[in-house]
């Protein structure tokens, strides 16, 4: 780097800086009290301001200089290369190997850590799911579904409610839960799918907000916002845990739920349904135009991600032995589809390593406690920025062709 | 190269907000600093976990509890600390969600906390309960009112320092047929858990009276701008008295709006809104608005004291529950000091039988886990200020 | 007659509480095609700025109406700054990203600005001084409606002409047209595609200053998470409305309001909601584009 | 004189494999579209021509069910079936049906592969479900092979066999053009409509696109039926030529006939001699 470019960021940066304190000048050193008509001033939180802009900004300047170097010549290239990290990944002399080896430390690892530690990493398991099932909704089929936490809901409120009156067990309800979840898709699906883009987003928030607010308000059936409690965890032939054995049980159902979703959408990704979905995600009319039935395709996308989420939505209700709606507020719908668009459309494992980045951040945040939700969002801001198509590409399979049947 | 500049982007913005971000904090640091010089020279320590919300919108709820743990903590670590043991407080958010209340829980559990004052809100509550109970931890929530949290009787190890939702309407419901003598009662609420509650067990204790009669049972909106359909209804059934369920934002928003309507009948309503922070938001409109709230002798010294100390140390008025949870880090720290260690059952024990002064009375808990002495008294705004009604 | 003209009319104040913010969001969504999450957030800025001038004025002891002026006066100024520097930070960078990257980052974005106020302010509810003074004659129809009430929907309806007659006439206007249309063509044709942007955002984030303003001093009180529901409130009446027409952020509000004040009066207030969503889904499944928004033939 | 009537009598006495009847199609107020008329015989390759904004596009959406049409008839005459009446058919059982068509302004799907996209046209004719595509069984397996090799082929035939696992977004511009060719003709049709091919193309790539064009008719037995703006093409490649103006069709006939059409010379080469 050359000093003429040091002097250009310095100069940048101090005119953001200054910019910056200017702006949040009122906000940080003013604080009225209009009852007693008071007014405090902190004018230290403006020295705070402006040198921690000053750095932020000056890191932002070189950073978004080398992203628009690296731009640059990305499009210069026409073949696409990937990351050094990434050609490591898809090799499998290093993957299969490496695969084998987070399979080990998954299996061992409630052995290792504490409850507290299996606990969350379950949750971020279940967001690994749900990162997945929305994938195959937004990621894959490109139906921006922001609704997604009513299906999460209604997997819930199955085992809660038939487990409440019926005393029906963990296993009985998960694929009930999951049959009522893909109902539940089509049936929201058929009339909303054919809307595009932006308005069928709009829609399913609007269908996600009707299924909490009714939860909510017809307390006959959902017991209301005091919510349904004392859920039973899953258990095996009738065999009582303690609250240890049974989140270890949980953690292991959880890593063979995740295993068998990664299973299922990798799969799916790379065969005639998931071709489709692509298609459509790219261009809908050309995608008709080609054959396929545009409609069967939606809704098959969104209902199987429903399913998922309702899969999940069982899980969790076991997990945490209660439920009420405001587990289900449109904010959890929100942070699903930060997991999937951070991670990297249609990336399975762009999907895996965002639900854990942004499950296990605001977890291991949490000694910055009143900050992290602050820092939170900054890095959600900070990573769309500096990788816009998330942290991993997704990336297409490529095929090896049998020449002597092409001839 | 891209995947080292993912790692760098998270550091910087991790660093870029700690410099941010130090502004507030500072203040905090000096204070969390001097118990932990003094706690490093005795090796045994006794931590008391305090968990609730903490961040998100439901902040101003959990921060004061953590701030009474704060002080009760300071006091007895200046008399030498329990036992010998200096006193660390712990707070663990769970901004009153469930799933986090578990991972709080489980992380408390994690780290042996014998001890927790929380949670603050009854859902999240209901959700950490079994791990604790599992792990044998004393719980002791200064504000999770539901009904069923004891008396279900299914958890033994929950105590709380405020009196529950069935009591609370029941006394708002006996106050409005008796000493108002009101015929007609609209009963509204804010669909939350609390607020919900209290409206339902009021309703209930209406009817059961045979006195009045419930002229409506509605819910509204959280958060909401305007009020004015609500309110114009309320004209309609021709209600002479309103019975509110709820916290302060939408109770001051329902007085105000009710008043420029020009309907001005009686307004009772729970624990919620008798919170100062009620009277700012309402300002002239909170005038004669009736609230019931734990029974605090005005005279008290215990609780006089607090509220002077919390003044003294963090240079402001205590907020929500602050009295609830200082009676619960005073009464779980006296259990243990008379327990002579962080034994389950002979805290438990100590609980139930040891009277303690505190900042709601001089308490001890029931068999459910009930704190005995704590009831509900009514309170109205007269001159910007609640006072008792006689 | 009495009680459907009373809820007539709370409908009518309320819908125009959502409509106010909703012309900022339609403005915004019209040209770039973006849910600004944020919008709601730079409404709540706009509330605690002219709280914190209305704050520092009343404490030196001037009168209110003068108060109302200049602090709607900076919090506009200040808003307008925000919503810049935020379109320069968050979105800009994006532009040639796929179509949900500026999606995110304007949720990142919210929930940034939300935890910064809170932090740097408070996580209470504070009062919002009552700045519009009660005018004497409006006294006959306090049953109907408030002077606030009245404050605001004159508000918006004037800043619904104003902003249509600046779109059709002016030059700046014109290229926000083009630029919504296609923004290719416009930079072809000579049209400053990042100064209309930029100009956009200054427009729609002054808009939300001006709700924060009045609608705090409406209601009274305000918070950090005051911004989440008002933003998803006015996002769902631009819709209604049609998204980018302006008369239709306008009818969309109001229609909202009306929905939820007629829910609340004849069936439940506890389905208001519940309500209003519906009849967004049915719009949108039998009139996509909305009640004024044009229906754009698709091209192929 | 004699040639005009041999053409006349074989268009009577063969079945064609597209016939067009007094289509009409009015968009609000606007008449895009009226009384067209037109034929396409077994193995014909047919051109669609006239200025610009003459409705030829808005007639491929009219006939590929993009579109329905406000008034006339669109029959279909597939292979080994019965004659379909295909106004207003849902776009994608008209590509089922046979008709497959490519784009004016090119829509590949850019963030898959050539291979891939070519593999979307093969959607239509195999039937994979959820659960055979998560079970993946022989019979999925089996024709998963299938599939990649005939789009393999059908690459193969287009030329862009070594940029098979490309992404199609960054491929050149008579590649994707090329491409989209490949896409539609994995659909197994039997009549393939092509819109604006050569748009875009230098003189050697069009000629090149001409004699793939000729290749890939005789090769799959199918008709063709294409709008083109290149003349030189248009005249060398085409058995029979359509004139629309004004969204009529204002004349037919073989090339030379069509050239010689003094309607014709004024409605469009007189303005565009020099092209």
């Amino acid at each position: 780097m050359s000093r003429a470019n040091i002097l250009r960021y310095l100069k940048q940066a101090l005119v953001a800086s200054l910019w910056l304190s200017f702006l949040t000048l009122p906000i940080m050193v003013i604080r009225v009290d209009t009852v007693e008509q008071t007014v405090t001033w902190r004018w230290m939180h403006l020295a705070y301001m402006a040198g921690g802009s000053f750095v932020l900004a000056l890191i932002w300047y070189i950073m978004m200089e080398r992203r628009d170097l690296s731009q640059a010549k990305r499009e210069l290239e026409t073949v696409e290369r990937d990351s050094a990290l990434m050609r490591f990944l898809s090799d499998p002399r290093f993957a299969r190997p490496l695969m084998a080896f987070g399979l080990l430390v998954a299996v061992a690892f409630p052995w290792f850590f504490s409850l507290y530690q299996t606990n969350i990493l379950i949750s971020a398991l279940i967001y690994v799911v749900l990162g997945l099932g929305l994938n195959i909704t937004v990621g894959l089929a490109g139906l921006l579904d922001l609704g997604y936490v009513a299906f999460y809901a209604v997997g819930a409120y199955t085992y809660a409610l038939l487990n409440h009156h019926f005393h029906l067990g963990f296993w009985a309800v998960l694929p009930l839960g999951a049959v009522m979840g893909a109902f539940f898709g089509i049936l929201l699906g058929f009339p909303v799918l054919r809307l595009r883009g932006d308005y069928l987003a709009i829609v399913t928030l609007g269908f996600g907000q009707i299924v909490r607010l009714v939860l909510e308000n017809w307390g006959s059936f959902s017991y209301g916002p005091s919510g349904i409690s004392n859920i039973d965890r899953p258990g095996l032939f009738g065999i009582s845990y303690s609250v240890e054995q049974a989140t270890t049980y949980m953690y292991y159902i959880m890593v063979v739920l995740v295993l068998l979703t990664i299973f299922v959408t990798a799969r799916l990704k790379d065969s005639r349904i998931g071709r489709a979905w692509l298609a459509l995600r790219e261009d809908e009319i050309a995608c008709q135009a080609m054959g396929i039935d545009n409609t069967r395709a939606k809704l098959m996308a969104f209902s199987l991600g429903a399913t998922l989420a309702a899969l999940m939505g069982v899980v969790f209700a076991a997990k945490t032995t209660f439920i009420n709606p405001a587990s289900f507020t449109f904010m959890e719908s929100a942070m699903i589809l930060a997991i999937v668009v951070l991670g990297g459309m249609g990336s399975v494992l762009g999907v895996i390593l965002g639900a854990f980045l942004l499950m296990l951040l605001p977890e291991y945040l949490r000694a910055f406690s009143e900050y992290r939700m602050l820092i939170f969002g900054a890095t959600m801001v900070l990573v769309m920025v500096f990788r816009p198509e998330g942290l991993v590409r997704a990336k297409r399979k490529v095929y090896k062709i049998n020449v002597e049947a092409a001839g | 190269m891209k995947s080292k500049w993912i790692v760098t982007v998270l550091g910087v913005a991790l660093a870029g907000m700690l410099a941010v971000g130090c502004g507030g904090e500072k203040k905090d640091d000096k204070k969390a600093e001097a118990p932990k010089q003094e706690a490093a020279a005795p090796a045994k320590k006794l931590v008391l976990g305090v968990a609730g919300a903490q961040s998100g919108d439901l902040a101003s709820y959990g921060l004061p509890s953590v701030n009474a743990a704060k002080l009760v903590a300071k006091e007895w670590n200046a008399k030498g600390g329990v036992n010998g043991m200096q006193v660390e407080v712990l707070p663990m958010d769970d901004q009153c969600k469930p799933e986090l209340a578990t991972n709080a829980a489980t992380k408390l559990v994690s780290e042996k906390v014998s001890i927790v004052i929380g949670h603050i809100c009854s859902g999240a509550t209901k959700a950490a309960l079994p791990i604790y109970k599992d792990a044998k931890v004393v719980v002791m929530s200064p504000s999770a009112t539901s009904t069923e949290l004891t008396q279900n009787g299914e958890y033994s190890n929950f105590f709380r320092t405020i009196s529950y939702d069935l009591i609370q309407g029941k006394a708002a419901a006996e106050f409005a047929t008796g000493a108002l003598k009101v015929k007609k009662v609209a009963v509204i609420h804010d669909k939350g858990d609390y607020g919900k509650g209290f409206a339902e067990s009021a309703k209930k204790a209406i009817e059961d009276g045979k006195v009045a009669k419930v002229a409506m049972f509605e819910g509204i909106t959280p958060a909401g701008v305007d009020y004015s359909a609500v309110i114009q209804k309320i004209k309609a059934s021709g209600a002479d008295c309103v019975l509110f369920g709820g916290y302060y934002p939408e109770a001051s928003k329902i007085v105000v709006q009710m008043h420029k309507k020009g309907l001005k009948i009686a307004f009772i309503t729970d624990d919620g809104v008798k919170d100062d922070t009620f009277i700012k938001l309402a300002g002239v409109d909170a005038e004669g608005v009736y609230a019931t709230g734990p029974q605090i002798l005005a005279d008290n010294p215990v609780f006089k004291k607090a509220v002077a100390d919390h003044v003294k140390e963090f240079g402001s008025e205590p907020g929500s529950f602050f009295s609830q949870g200082y009676a619960a880090a005073q009464t779980l720290l006296n259990a243990v000091a008379k327990a002579g260690g962080t034994d389950y059952d002979k805290i438990v024990a100590a609980l139930h039988s040891e009277y303690v002064e505190t900042p709601v009375g001089k308490i001890k808990f029931d068999a459910k886990g009930d704190a005995e002495g704590v009831s509900f008294s009514v309170y109205q705004v007269k001159d910007g200020k609640y006072v008792l009604v006689k | 007659m009495e009680y459907f003209l009373q809820l007539f009319f709370g409908g009518l104040s309320r819908g125009s509480v959502y409509a106010l913010i909703a012309l900022g969001y339609t403005m915004v969504y019209g040209i770039i095609e973006l849910i600004n999450f944020a919008h709601g957030e730079i409404y709540m800025i706009g509330a605690f700025m002219g709280l914190i001038v209305a704050g520092l004025l009343t404490s030196l002891g001037w009168p209110a109406l003068s108060v109302l002026a200049i602090a709607l006066v900076i919090s506009v100024l200040y808003s307008a700054a925000y919503g810049y520097t935020v379109e320069k930070i968050a979105y800009k960078p994006l532009r040639n990203a796929p179509r949900l990257a500026p999606l995110i980052s304007a949720i990142g974005m919210s929930i940034l600005l939300q935890n910064y106020i809170m932090l740097a302010q408070t996580p209470d509810f504070l009062p919002f001084p009552r700045l519009i003074p009660e005018l004497a004659f409006m006294e006959r129809f306090s049953n109907y409606l408030g002077t606030s009430d009245m404050f605001i929907i004159v508000t918006s309806f004037v800043v619904m002409v104003a902003l249509t007659l600046f779109i059709k006439f002016t030059r700046m206007g014109k290229a926000m047209r083009a630029t919504a249309q296609n923004r290719k063509m416009a930079m072809l044709v000579g049209v400053n595609v990042d100064q209309v942007i930029s100009v956009t955002f200054i427009i729609g984030s002054s808009l939300a200053a001006v709700g924060g303003v009045l609608i705090g001093a409406h209601v009274g009180q305000i918070n950090f998470a005051i911004g989440f529901l008002a933003g998803i409130k006015a996002f769902t009446a631009a819709v209604l409305g049609g998204i980018g027409s302006i008369p239709g952020a306008m009818l969309g509000g109001l229609v909202l309001g009306w929905a939820e004040s007629f829910a609340t009066g004849y069936i439940s207030s506890d389905y208001e909601d519940v309500f209003a969503f519906l009849l967004l889904v049915v719009i949108l499944i039998f009139r996509p584009a909305g009640l004024l928004g044009k229906q754009r033939a698709q091209k192929v | 004189m004699a040639q005009e009537m041999t053409n006349q009598n074989a268009a009577q006495a063969v079945q064609p494999v597209l016939s067009v009847r007094n289509v009409g199609m009015n968009f609000g107020g606007l008449r895009a579209l009226s009384e067209v008329n037109l034929d396409v015989l077994p193995g014909e390759v047919v051109a669609l021509i006239g200025p610009n904004g003459a409705g030829k596009t808005t007639f491929f959406n009219c006939i590929t069910g993009i579109y329905t049409p406000s008034e006339g008839e669109v029959t279909a005459y597939p292979k080994n079936g019965k004659p379909k009446r295909i106004n207003g058919m849902r776009t994608n059982l008209v590509c089922e049906l046979g008709m497959a068509r490519t784009f004016q302004n090119i829509r590949l799907f850019p963030s898959m592969t050539a291979l891939e996209n070519v593999m979307i046209g093969r959607h239509c004719r195999t039937k994979t479900g959820i659960l055979g595509a998560v079970l993946r069984g022989p019979g999925t397996r089996r024709e998963e092979q299938e599939v990649v090799d005939k789009s393999f082929e059908m690459l193969t035939k287009v030329g862009l066999e070594k940029l098979a696992n490309e992404y199609s977004r960054n491929l050149p511009y008579g590649a994707q053009r090329r491409l989209e060719i490949a896409r539609a003709l994995a659909t197994e049709p039997f009549l393939l409509l092509l819109d604006e091919p050569a748009a875009g193309m230098n003189p050697q790539e069009t000629e090149e696109l001409k004699q793939m064009v000729i290749r890939i008719r005789e090769e799959f037995k199918v008709s063709v039926l294409l709008i083109e703006h290149d003349m030189k093409m248009v005249m060398s490649l085409s058995d029979r030529i359509y004139v629309m103006e004004y969204g009529r069709i204002i004349s037919t006939g073989t090339p030379k006939e069509v050239s010689e059409d003094p309607q014709v010379i004024r409605a469009y080469l007189g303005e565009d001699s020099d092209a």
